[in-house]
């Protein structure tokens, strides 16, 4: 893990509200583990917001490390705005990573901005050539940024139904399931889907990890600000997103 | 003055005790010191002050425990910590070996915690350089009101610390109070050999979407630049009516911040909020604050503390 | 909701006054109201509370007055003002005509320089809505602490007050206490309508070339965004003791931050620094508050009062 | 006076540290008197820095007001790197002006950055074909974006001799006052050059009008933190910048 000024390769609108950062990190390469890690960005000099933001890793390749953002305040808005050649302070590769079980079939399920690691283990997979389902689910269709593949089990919602199938990210799910029972839900997305992934799941008794989000100061597990509870199966009342996470087995969580 | 081969003195003194420069790092805002090590050399820095270690382990407040604000940050984690036995058993030692001076931070709900925890620590040997002794802890003993908002407590508390241990001791002020001087003066008259001051500022934050606070706890603590102008003024206060050494703290991002806090009347300083942002920070201020005293053909930090000029 | 034709009631009600709107301009950034009238309709803001007057002129403090700080800003006028002999004469006429309802803030350094200023008002004929007292000033008959810092000094003074005017008494809050509820409830206990808080914060910063402090007077008052938490804070614990409404003031500079105060507790709010950057700002924030409530489907601003949803 | 958003004409480097700004400001013509009014800028929308900038105004003509500044501290740095086409908050005019005495030659005299209203000043005089002499003042030559032109009365001087006349704008004076005893000086720099004028001035018994400069968080005699001490003269110990200024009479002023 280092802190590095790395520079901006490309910075470029992918869908409605919905941005891709590439950086040269090279020297973040020994580091890298796999999709779940994520970088803390230091978004400006101005100390009127003094904390960085921590955004998930969309994929690294060849030193180049790929963020993928939301406008979704003034912060991730100036993101928007820095130009390729510029340099953006970044500390990382930071936190676990996802953990793909030979045995079972992993159904990746991305939501809103929370696809960027589950972007990448897809990308991973397909590289690989592991067999695998991927659900992204929006509000409507301008958010998505690539088509449904429904043979190759990529599949898109929209709450709108104005792209691909109409609902949420767990309406594809029984039919994939159907198809592959033995299988591994690996998810990263807003936290009203992540509890209906979480219950679902449970309920269906499947394995799932789910990668969480919480307001973070350090990053590094000293200030232990990003704490979530976890009263689930992990023998402690609060796990620290950034270290003990961001990725959490669905069982650990306790949303409240 | 450009090729000047001046060789600045950075090192300062607090009671008997000196260490090589006067930028510390805050409790609670640096770990337990080692975490930094892969980002930083922290056998740089003047001392790592480690977070409030408790009696007991705490697993701290429930979330959320953190939120930014415009120049600052609330936090509520509630003393989150592994508890002294651990402190002494898992961290200590890693903390002699990290080549810095590191002072021990301790907070309790009763005196008597806070003198057990100390204690603990006397009982065995360890190099740690002394302690630092967060008052803004609510006393339960005494209906809950904190410790550093009364004289008679803080006094008490002092005394009693005072008679255990022959290190480095140091209150740690709050600035929720009318009148710091009348605290320092408790801590000083009662064998202190140093204040630090501020710890934070209450502050409180709402989400007006959900109308729901910010904070778990409702109230936390206010930290970060924001509160800089209370952070000197304090230490001014503080350098105006004691005679011990005063650790400046509150809003640090530079080596300017430093120089401000000493002229106040400062002999050390301890960064916090500023670490979040970049945890190598208090090295790079170190450097700066080298070449900054190296360019004012200033030999000696020391010769700042207090320095300031009143137009009155 | 879109299209929605709600109609949002943004009155509010201090003691027995209702005022059309909760956004007031705080005493001291805001002048005496028609300095602004060429940049911004002021008659749409909910009061205006007029800069300290006192009983003479006063020419205020040695420059330098004001400076800049991260999120805020730091001064010492020294309550420079004509007057009260002036305010009736050459002001009060003014703000009459101005159509926005006014708040006359008081200062003085003795109880009695206070009384005799209200006494010259309320002998003469006005539609003053009430005033504002200033209670950051130096009791120069006590020995030079601050009115604001004693519940004593606070009771004894709102008593003699209240006994002399029917009108809107607000006591303006300082938060520079270790308990700002006590200095409330003495305001509540002996007649006061509705307290304020808060006024500035104590804060220092100093000038590392010159080694002087920014300010002639060493100390002064902080303000601007930085210390919105502090002010949120105050508010909330004021509205858990009091039971008259309170007037949030602190680092307000948008409609958010107007309904953050109100979910805290506050019936009205004051907006100080915030002028200084752009003086209709007071007028864009009712706006915005109406398009909000609007939005929210909320019809009256004071269903809002005190509604923080505290998780414990 | 008015508040308006005004669009950033041009923003360009006049030499080294200064630039000069031009904005479409239509609206403030009826309110601009002359040289000495100054505006409000607020540089950012951050609130790391609450206050707006004042910055003399360095010349109107046609709605287009232009400004000459200095880069100083992070403030004006962000101000140079605005780009034609954005827009700009703007307050003003505000203050008060030079007045020009007709029976007296004007020695216009301007150093670093307080050259903006004595370069308004300057061109309103030649258009006006008012015969008068300009000294600029600067550290180095490559500070100064003029040449010298001494058949036209126009000075330029350098503390390090770099470029025109080396020394302070007090060199150049007592050439031009030998042929012009009935002068009057208006001028507008550092303290220390206005000091040294002020005395100057004072003991040669030459009228002479100064603009200062001073914190400012208003600008329009609200919040009375710019005051500065006029305890000569003027009947008061302190006076405005903002209203009662920028522009004193030189035996107003007390610098303390
Ligand atoms: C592990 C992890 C991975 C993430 N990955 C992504 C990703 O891949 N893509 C993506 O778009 N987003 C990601 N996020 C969320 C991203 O960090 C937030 O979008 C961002 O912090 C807030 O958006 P903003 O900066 O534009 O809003 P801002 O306008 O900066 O923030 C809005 C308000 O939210 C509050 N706030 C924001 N951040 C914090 C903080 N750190 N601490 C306290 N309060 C805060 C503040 O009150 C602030 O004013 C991730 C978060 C975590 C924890
Ligand atoms: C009437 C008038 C006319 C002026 N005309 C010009 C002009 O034509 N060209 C020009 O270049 N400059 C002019 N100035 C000065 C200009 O306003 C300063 O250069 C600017 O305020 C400071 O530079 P900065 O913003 O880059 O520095 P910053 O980095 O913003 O400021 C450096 C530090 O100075 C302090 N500071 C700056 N401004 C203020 C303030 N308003 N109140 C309190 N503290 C403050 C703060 O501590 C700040 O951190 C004028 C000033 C006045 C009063
Ligand atoms: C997240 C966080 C945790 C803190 N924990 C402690 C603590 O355990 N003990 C303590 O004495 N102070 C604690 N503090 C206070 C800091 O040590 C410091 O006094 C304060 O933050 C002001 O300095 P700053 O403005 O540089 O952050 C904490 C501050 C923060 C922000
Ligand atoms: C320049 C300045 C002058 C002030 N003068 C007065 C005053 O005369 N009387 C008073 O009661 N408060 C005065 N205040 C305090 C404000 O009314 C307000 O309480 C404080 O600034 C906090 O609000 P803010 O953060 O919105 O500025 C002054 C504040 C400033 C910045
Ligand atoms: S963000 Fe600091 S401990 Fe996780
Ligand atoms: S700047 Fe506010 S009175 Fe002059």
């Amino acid at each position: 893990m280092k802190q590095i000024d790395a520079l901006i390769v490309a910075n470029r609108q992918l869908a409605h509200q919905i941005w891709q950062m590439e950086l040269a990190a090279p020297d973040l390469a020994d580091d890298i583990t796999g999709p779940g890690q994520f970088i803390e960005i230091l978004i400006s000099a101005s100390w009127e917001k003094p904390l960085r933001r921590p955004m998930s890793i969309a994929g690294y390749t060849d030193g180049k490390l790929t963020i993928i953002y939301k406008i979704f305040g003034p912060s991730s808005h100036q993101l928007s705005q820095r130009a390729a050649g510029d340099y953006l302070s970044i500390m990382g590769p930071l936190g676990n990573t996802f953990t793909i079980n030979n045995q079972l079939f992993p159904i990746l399920i991305g939501g809103g901005v929370g696809l960027a690691p589950v972007w990448w283990l897809h990308r991973k997979l397909e590289a690989a050539g592991t067999a695998h389902a991927l659900i992204l689910g929006a509000r409507s269709g301008e958010e998505h940024f690539i088509e449904s593949q429904p043979d190759k089990n990529i599949l898109l919602t929209t709450d709108d139904g104005s792209a691909g199938i109409a609902g949420t990210v767990l309406v594809p799910l029984p039919a994939i399931l159907a198809n592959n029972p033995n299988s591994m839900v690996f998810s990263c997305g807003p936290e009203p889907m992540l509890r209906a992934i979480q219950e679902f799941t449970a309920d269906k008794q499947l394995p799932a990890q789910l990668s969480v989000e919480s307001y973070m100061a350090c990053g590094l597990g000293i200030c232990q600000g990003c704490a979530i509870k976890t009263d689930g199966a992990r023998n402690k009342p609060f796990s620290l997103v950034c270290t003990d996470g961001p990725v959490f087995d669905a069982g650990e969580l306790d949303f409240g | 003055m450009p090729g000047s081969l001046i060789l600045v003195d950075l090192s300062t003194n607090l009671g008997r005790r000196q260490f090589a420069n006067p930028v510390f790092v805050a409790s609670g805002t640096f770990g337990y010191g080692f975490e930094v090590e892969r980002l930083a050399d922290i056998s740089k820095l003047g001392a790592i002050v480690t977070k409030s270690v408790t009696l007991e382990p705490r697993t701290g407040n429930p979330p959320p425990r953190i939120v930014e604000t415009t120049g600052g940050m609330i936090n509520s984690i509630g003393l989150a910590n592994v508890g002294v036995e651990r402190y002494i058993s898992d961290y200590l030692p890693q903390l002699q070996g990290g080549g810095a001076d590191f002072i021990m931070n301790i907070a309790g709900s009763t005196s008597d915690e806070y003198l057990k925890v100390l204690e603990k620590v006397e009982a065995i040997s360890t190099d740690i350089a002394g302690y630092e002794i967060n008052i803004s802890c609510p006393n339960v003993s005494e209906g809950g009101m904190e410790f550093g908002v009364s004289a008679d407590q803080t006094a008490r508390l002092t005394r009693r610390l005072r008679k255990r241990t022959e290190r480095l001791l140091i209150m740690k002020l709050s600035p929720n109070v009318t009148d710091i001087t009348a605290i320092g003066l408790a801590a000083q008259d009662n064998g202190a050999d140093a204040v630090s001051a501020i710890n934070t500022l209450v502050g409180m934050s709402i989400d007006i979407n959900s109308q729901r606070p910010d904070i778990y706890r409702t109230l936390g603590g206010l930290s970060g630049p924001a509160i800089k102008p209370v952070g000197i003024a304090s230490v001014y206060k503080l350098a105006r009516k004691l005679s011990i050494p005063i650790i400046g703290i509150g809003g640090i991002t530079s080596a300017e911040d430093v120089i401000e806090y000493t002229l106040a009347g400062a002999s050390a300083v301890q960064i916090g909020t500023a670490n979040f942002r970049d945890p190598a920070c208090g090295i790079n201020i170190i450097n700066d604050l080298r070449s900054r005293l190296e360019d004012s053909n200033i030999d000696r930090y020391q010769s700042l503390i207090g320095q300031v000029k009143t137009y009155q």
